[in-house]
């Protein structure tokens, strides 16, 4: 949240602090997590209690946890975890939410209204009971952590999408792709979702960032990821009972979510200081939803 | 000697020149005033007399008000802001608080500058002063219309009795017979009060209707200033000589097409809108924007339609085009018979529409080109290099090269937008054009060209134009026939030669006495 | 207004039903038999089916919902199976929890959040600014059971000046109660604030470039001035959108925060009830959690008319 | 300091009771609010598991082993005031064996076949056949005497004849017991008794050192550590009748192999399981038997931690480089924890783990009674439940007609001497036949303060009986 009125040049990404920044340091961290794909310095599936809850060292550089896990490992694989779950989260809310609030936007009327009913349901349904739901139905795993916070995504995007398309509807361009004979979907794909991305990127990046603290909530009671896979937020859960016992086990994972989400948050700030300040207003009022 | 006196006024920002070294003083009493393009700098030094220059915008230079240098400290120019200059902002919708009743704001400024006595019947009287009704003091802005609002600003600037009104483009976002209220009404306060004026506009005849003094502006750089006859009678410099000669366009004599049978027919056209309750109290009936209009357009005829803001001239064009839905009534284009949105697939390329802003009518993310071609797009039957060729032909007939189509809106000046715009109306070889406006959004400099172009295209392919617009002048020169709406209906018919010199409706007759005397002409006001 | 208001009341209707309708399918779905959980392992076939008749778990689905949403408008929402006492009591008794903590929450982050981010807009680019700014993307960044536990280890184990957890009822000892509520409202509200912190701003950012602060200003008012009597107000209206969506978001946040400071909330009600497959009990505390949320957002929505007349004006959406 | 010692008590609590009720629920947590504190049965268990008089001062067994007169408590009264006596416990078995009983350990019961008041002070019941444990099952909280007056409401407001009585339930936080003053029996030191239910093991950890609960009578080990070598606390680690196994569906395919099941049971390391699944404490194993039970053997040595064996029994059983199975784990650390030991463990042999972790539920559906699963984590809490692995339909899968003779004898006998014969065949046989991994007995870890006396390290039953726990200065 840094510029002032976008003068007449607006600077670009590099110039921006908060964005560079903040991209930079979202880009450290997935490469982090996707490094753990192919090597992490010891497999975190071998448990060794023998050596449990070392302190730093070379051969563990954060430690190891209650089963002699090497931390070190288990932050890059758990990062790759809470991105994942965020990511397809995001994914989900966009993909329905997104044509979803085109159509209110289109259509207007009673179908209007039933979206934006639908809307207010998911939206006053948190996150964590449909996270519960489903565990009840398929047992807790990380795909049930997707889809709850994804389901909770999607009224979110269908506001942004709505909100930015009634903005664009009354333009005159689109009615002149009328005029020209462009069809309702034509219209939406080549004059409405180009100008409305840039909202939606930012709306993502936003989304992204609560995902991994949903993951991290949902993780911390039981619901969400399962061991033998870990993420950030199973790795609070565990550290729990030895907070007090071992620090460093409940603050590495609780930094590195920190650090993550704010690095997230300032590259959307950034990128919405960057687009026009109308779409900064709409994506500043969803930056808390 | 001089109330203000400006030295060598510089605004820039962040490096880029906005006004550059501007000098110019305004005597007590006097009237002053500024005109110049769009972006001319007119605003900013205005602004920077007012001390409210946005941020990121640097001011040097010495302005003396009245032999005392204005403070730069803040609180200190507060205490001379409304007291000693009062400022009418250029955009009155959005100058107001939208969350307090114009009353209130006005009655603000009033104890601001120290009339605390009994503020309520002074701001009475101060709205009867501006032409507005106590009553309106009631109202929130939204509630109030344009020209409404702008007298409410102009009641608040006037609240302190300012021995220097600043009027920046007061009139410009408003109709015709608004327009002239105002410049009227400013001229009558000034006179009333002895009141110094400012003001600023983008419209010769309005400053020569109001001026003694005039500066030309370009650039930021002052092109030419003096005595208003002298600066219109014998301008010096080449650009004011354009702005006159673009000020009074000459009607010129055209070849035009053969006059044939019925094109458009429009049979008992109504179209009504829900409109909002003003309170719980107020409710409205539903506003009949169209009010059972029937007329008709003849092939290669050009019907001009004229009538003040909000009397339904676009919403007739929208549903001609089919953008809009009729209420009741019907439309018949060549013996096909629709209502708005129905109008037939074949049919849809035989009409279109040239929009009013040239600005919004292109989608930033495509390039002109794809724009322009976007009406061809659902033409399967026609050969791809044939359509290239069309667009090829058609940007030269505009004036324009094709190489420029694979550029962004952005790039393009107004007029350039305009005239694509144009080309996009026409490139469907259409038989009807209807026209919004066509060049009120534009810069009067520009506006010659664009009506000439108009004219030309319109001989060369022989179309049929419905030009709405509420500028006589250019109605005189491209209508064989004129059509003057009033409240969703239609007053008065007839071709511009007859309706213009005897007007028979009470409304022509406002309209045409609401136009500005011609420039030169020293204004009996 | 009036046709506002009851347009919003309406679709308030609607989304109750909508929502009682989901919950009930959803429930239904769920494997697991309430009877077996309560009998456990070792307990006979014949056992737990008379446990199942005595519950009324073998009657038909319709005949459930129709019993459960008529049963609601009477006030009654039936028996918990696991408990054996009547729902209505047990919410009621949650909801003594639950209300006050996120109401404290609300209040909490609004009288921090708004006057930071007034403070950050008006010194805008300044060092206060950056500074408050950086603090609020910490408070968003924060998972707020994790600052809870830090909360708790530094008032309660280390000072010893707060109760860790628990809930001192009501009728005990009040200002007890509040005690047990502050850290756990405190752990809540701490990013709802920090959102609010930068909602503000942004708003009031936006209203200082606004005409009308040019123009309030053109009739003699500093810049603070007319900040305060002009812009405030219209910042505000943003921000007022927000407040209701929080609530949302607070009430998802007692779930986690009241499991960490073992208070007796709706959010564990629902939880526990959810694991002991006490679907009736589950089922109605999920409506009315639906219900407080979009009461509030409807609340907010009439705020919003109250304060903006243009809204007033336009038929709702 | 002040002169006398607090006599009220703050209990932590993991679960919190549905219900109070112990003859309709199987919940643990009914047990430790108010087994033996509330209510009482005719008989009671001590903290080492052996049968101690309670409402019955005394009783004499016929010859025959079938039917038992018992002599009644003289002027016990219900905490209502209502008097107790022969027809309450009459009533109360009558309940728990009618037809539509709810009661969780009916089966235990069913042996009864006659209940009847000789006089207001004695009570006989005739069993159908001899019953060795008879006297333990009517110790349990199951079988509990209550009042016809009370008996609808014992669910909400519970009411005993016990030396605590109820008095308030809020819900969801606490519940509060204060001693009875007319109780029979032995007073209690405590006059006021207060259960704080915390299901946040980080929460609970806190709750201990804010001095929010005086003790918890068992917590998670894994914070045990925190408050072993802290003064102001004492850690009680006990024994439990919970044998934790890796249950294996000796019904399905490869577990059904006795060699697969050998290859396991070689492939365990008891010591890293409890060294990670229980941080350290816990006895091992090598049966489904408690160590701390003068009956017990030790057995672990049957099939020694060894890797090599192990390959080559897998490869005898025709799986030379292994197989691939899914483990179920139930919502509790040991489960959790030991199902990735146990995997990383297995792996080295070549046997693959899916681990799939589900709720009380799921298991209870899908493992319990559907026995659809390969491979679980569970500790079996029951006292004397060896017979268990009688019953072919348990979901074990285990169907060994050897080993149910076993049982059959020894449920017919009741020579102490015959009958530790046969416990000790029934230990051998389930060991050599490697039916489960066996890997540890349930420790019982409470944390307590200090300056606290007379709690049960052990839990031979569920429960937590307040009656000898006292302040000391
Ligand atoms: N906030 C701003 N940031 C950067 N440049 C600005 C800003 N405001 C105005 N300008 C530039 O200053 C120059 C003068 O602007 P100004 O508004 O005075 O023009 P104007 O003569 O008033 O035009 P118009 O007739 O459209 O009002 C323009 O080129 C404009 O681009
Ligand atoms: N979509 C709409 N909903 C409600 N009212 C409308 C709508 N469109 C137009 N109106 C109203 O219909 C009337 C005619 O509008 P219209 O735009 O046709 O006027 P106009 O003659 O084009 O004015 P201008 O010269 O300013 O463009 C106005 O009072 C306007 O407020
Ligand atoms: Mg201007
Ligand atoms: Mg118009």
């Amino acid at each position: 949240m840094s510029t002032t009125d976008a003068g007449p040049q607006r600077p670009t990404w590099l110039q921006h602090p908060s964005l560079r920044i903040g991209v930079i340091a979202t880009l450290l961290f997935l490469l982090l997590g996707f490094v753990s794909i192919v090597w992490t310095p010891y497999p975190i599936e071998a448990v060794n209690v023998s050596d449990a809850m070392k302190d730093f060292s070379l051969t563990h550089l954060l430690g190891t946890d209650h089963l002699g896990r090497d931390m070190l490992s288990l932050v890059m694989k758990g990062t790759l975890t809470s991105f994942i779950v965020a990511a397809i989260a995001v994914v989900i809310g966009a993909l329905i939410g997104v044509p979803f609030g085109l159509a209110a936007a289109a259509w207007g009327g009673p179908a209007e209204w039933t979206i934006l009913r639908v809307n207010d349901f998911l939206f006053a349904f948190p996150a964590l009971i449909i996270a519960i739901l489903i565990t009840t139905l398929f047992g807790p795993s990380a795909i049930n952590a997707m889809i709850a916070v994804g389901i909770f995504n999607i009224p979110v995007f269908a506001r942004v999408a709505r909100g930015g398309a009634l903005s664009l509807k009354t333009l005159d361009y689109v009615a002149a792709a009328r005029l020209a004979g462009l069809g309702g979907i034509e219209i939406a794909r080549r004059h409405i979702l180009p100008n409305i991305t840039s909202l939606i990127i930012v709306q993502a990046t936003i989304q992204l960032a609560m995902g991994i603290l949903a993951e991290a909530s949902l993780s911390y009671v039981g619901l969400g990821t399962q061991p033998p896979a870990t993420s950030l937020g199973l790795m609070l859960k565990d550290a729990q009972t030895y907070a007090l016992l071992r620090p460093s086990l409940a603050i590495i994972p609780g930094l590195t979510i920190i650090f993550i989400v704010v690095a997230l948050n300032l590259a959307g700030d950034g990128l919405r200081d960057l687009l026009d300040p109308r779409l900064r207003r709409i994506g500043a009022a969803r930056g808390a939803a | 000697m001089a109330l203000l006196k400006v030295d060598d006024l510089t605004v820039t920002f962040g490096g880029t020149p906005a006004l550059d070294k501007v000098s110019f003083a305004i005597g007590k009493g006097q009237r002053f005033g500024i005109i110049g393009e769009s972006g001319s700098g007119k605003t900013m030094s205005a602004l920077a007399i007012m001390g409210l220059l946005p941020e990121g915008a640097t001011a040097t230079g010495t302005l003396i008000f009245e032999d005392a240098a204005l403070p730069e400290d803040e609180a200190a120019r507060a205490k001379l802001r409304g007291k000693r200059i009062g400022m009418v902002f250029q955009e009155p919708m959005t100058s107001l608080d939208p969350l307090q009743k114009a009353g209130a704001q006005v009655a603000e400024a009033m104890i601001l500058a120290g009339h605390t006595a009994d503020v309520r019947t002074d701001v009475e009287t101060l709205f009867r002063e501006v032409g507005l009704e106590p009553a309106h003091a009631a109202r929130y802005p939204h509630q109030l219309s344009g020209g409404q609002r702008q007298r409410v600003m102009i009641a608040q600037a006037l609240a302190g009795k300012p021995d220097l009104l600043i009027a920046d483009e007061p009139t410009s976002a408003l109709d015709l017979i608004t327009q002239r209220r105002i410049i009227d009404l400013i001229d009558r306060l000034c006179t009333e009060r002895g009141m110094a004026l400012m003001f600023i506009s983008h419209d010769l005849r309005a400053v020569a209707a109001l001026c003694t003094k005039i500066m030309v502006v370009r650039r930021g750089k002052v092109v030419e200033m003096g005595d208003k006859l002298d600066v219109l009678g014998h301008p010096k410099q080449d650009y004011t000589k354009l702005l006159l000669a673009a000020g009074r366009h000459r009607a010129r004599t055209l070849m035009r097409a053969p006059i044939g049978a019925d094109l458009l027919a429009v049979r008992n056209l109504t179209r009504r809108f829900r409109q909002p309750d003003v309170s719980i109290f107020e409710p409205r009936p539903p506003l009949l924007a169209l009010d059972d209009v029937s007329f008709s357009i003849r092939a290669g005829e050009s019907l001009a339609l004229v009538g003040p803001s909000g009397s339904g001239k676009s919403t007739l064009a929208r549903i001609i085009v089919g953008l809009d839905r009729a209420t009741r009534g019907e439309l018949e284009f060549d013996h096909q018979i629709y209502h708005g949105p129905d109008l037939p697939r074949a049919a849809r390329r035989d009409i279109s529409l040239v929009f009013q802003d040239p600005f919004g009518s292109f989608n930033p993310r495509l390039t002109i080109g794809e724009s322009v071609s976007e009406p061809l797009r659902p033409e399967h039957g026609a050969e791809f290099d044939d359509l290239s060729k069309r667009m090829v032909e058609i940007v030269k007939a505009v004036g324009l090269s094709p190489d420029m189509l694979s550029r962004y809106p952005h790039e393009f000046s107004g007029g350039q937008r305009q005239r694509f715009a144009i080309a996009r109306a026409l490139v469907t070889r259409p038989r009807l054009v209807v026209l919004d406006e066509p060049v009120s959004a534009l810069d009067v400099s520009v506006r010659g060209e664009v009506l000439v172009l108009l004219n030309r295209l319109r001989a060369d392919f022989g179309l049929t134009f419905l030009v709405i617009s509420h500028d006589l002048d250019m109605v005189r020169i491209v209508a064989d026939r004129v059509m003057v709406m009033d409240k969703g209906k239609i007053v008065e018919t007839g071709t511009p030669a007859t309706l213009l010199e005897k007007p028979q409706a009470a409304l022509t007759k406002e309209l045409i006495a609401a136009a500005l005397p011609d420039i030169g002409i020293v204004p009996v006001l | 207004m009036i046709w506002f208001t009851a347009q919003k009341l309406l679709g308030l209707i609607a989304t109750l039903l909508v929502a009682a309708a989901i919950i009930f399918v959803a429930l239904d779905l769920l494997p697991g038999d309430p009877a077996r959980f309560i009998l456990g392992i070792n307990a006979t076939p014949d056992s737990v089916a008379a446990l199942q008749q005595q519950l009324g778990l073998d009657r038909p689905p319709l005949e459930r919902f129709v019993g459960w949403i008529g049963g609601m408008f009477s006030g009654n929402f039936g028996v918990s199976y696991s408990q054996g006492v009547p729902v209505g009591e047990l919410i009621a008794g949650r909801l003594a929890v639950t209300l006050p903590l996120t109401i404290l929450a609300m209040i909490l982050s609004t009288i921090v959040g708004l006057p930071l981010g007034i403070l950050a807009a008006r010194k805008r680019g300044s060092v206060a600014d950056t500074g408050l700014m950086l603090l609020a993307q910490l408070g968003v960044a924060v998972p707020n059971f994790w600052f809870g536990m830090l909360l708790v280890l530094l008032f309660a184990v280390t000072l010893h000046w707060l109760p860790p957890g628990g809930f001192v009822p009501w009728y005990e000892n009040p200002l007890g109660s509040i005690a047990s509520l502050i850290l756990p409202s405190l752990a809540l509200a701490l990013p709802q604030a920090a959102i609010l912190a930068r909602v503000m701003r942004t708003a009031l950012v936006d209203v200082q470039g606004s005409d009308y602060i040019r123009a309030a200003r053109a009739k003699g008012l500093t810049m603070s001035e007319a900040v305060w009597r002009h812009g405030v107000r219209n910042a505000l209206l943003p921000v007022l959108t927000i407040l209701g969506l929080q609530f949302a978001y607070l009430v998802a946040g007692t779930v986690i925060v009241e499991n960490v400071f073992y208070l007796p909330g709706l959010g564990r009600l629902i939880f526990d009830a959810i694991n002991a497959r006490d679907l009736i009990l589950v089922r109605s505390s999920i409506i009315i959690l639906v219900l407080a949320v979009i009461a509030t957002m409807f609340i907010t929505d009439l705020c919003y008319a109250w304060a903006d007349p243009r809204l007033r004006d336009r038929r709702g959406e | 300091a002040d002169a006398a010692p607090r006599t009220d008590l703050r209990i932590g609590l993991v679960l919190e009771p549905p219900a109070l009720d112990p003859t309709a629920g199987a919940a643990a947590a009914i047990d430790e609010v108010v087994y033996q504190n509330v209510f009482e049965g005719l008989t009671r268990i001590d903290q080492n598991g052996a049968v101690q008089s309670a409402l019955a001062t005394s009783w004499d067994i016929a010859a025959d082993n079938l039917t038992y007169t018992f002599h009644l408590a003289p002027n016990v009264t219900f905490h209502d005031g209502t008097s107790f006596d022969a027809e309450d416990v009459v009533y109360s078995f009558g309940r728990i064996t009618a037809a539509d009983s709810v009661n969780a350990q009916k089966g235990l019961y069913a042996v009864i076949t006659d209940v009847k008041a000789v006089d207001a002070a004695t009570v006989s019941i005739t069993l159908a056949h001899p019953d060795g444990l008879f006297l333990f099952d009517i110790g349990r909280g199951d079988a509990v005497i209550v009042a016809p007056e009370s008996e609808g409401t014992n669910a909400t407001k519970p009411i005993g004849t016990g030396p605590f009585k109820f008095v308030n339930w809020q819900k969801g936080a606490s519940l509060a017991l204060e001693a009875y003053a007319n109780y029979w029996g032995t007073k209690p030191t405590l006059t006021k008794v207060t259960y704080v239910f915390i299901s946040d093991a980080g929460a609970r950890v806190n709750a201990l050192l804010s001095g929010d609960i005086d003790g918890i009578n068992n917590t998670d080990a894994s914070t045990l550590p925190l408050f072993a070598n802290n003064p102001q606390f004492k850690v009680l680690v006990g024994s439990t009748e919970g044998e934790t196994l890796l249950v294996q569906n000796n019904a399905r395919k490869p577990f059904s192999e006795l060699k697969v099941r050998q290859a396991i049971a070689h492939a365990l390391d008891r010591k890293e399981i409890i060294a990670g699944a229980s941080s350290g404490y816990g006895v091992p194993i090598g049966s489904h038997f408690p160590p701390h039970n003068p009956d017990y053997i030790d057995l672990t040595g049957t099939y020694p931690f060894d890797l090599d064996a192990a390959k080559t029994l897998l490869a005898e059983a025709g799986y030379p480089n292994g197989f691939e199975a899914t483990i179920k784990l139930p919502p509790v650390p040991y489960a959790t924890l030991g199902g990735q030991i146990i995997a990383s463990e297995l792996s080295k042999i070549g046997i693959k783990l899916t681990q799939v972790n589900v709720d009380w539920n799921q298991w209870i559906g899908d493992v319990f009674t559907n026995k659809d699963y390969d491979l679980t984590i569970i500790s079996h809490v029951e006292p004397f439940d060896i017979g268990i692995y009688a019953d072919p339909n348990y979901y074990f899968g285990y169907n060994d007609p050897d080993f149910q003779a076993i049982i059959k004898t020894l449920n017919e006998t009741t020579d102490e001497a015959a009958r530790k014969e046969l416990l000790i065949a029934a230990q051998k046989r389930l060991a050599e036949q490697a039916v489960n991994g066996f890997l540890f007995e349930l420790p019982q870890t409470g944390v307590w303060n200090a300056k606290l006396e007379g709690m049960w390290p052990n839990a031979p039953v569920e429960g937590v009986v307040l009656t000898g726990i006292h302040w000391v200065e």
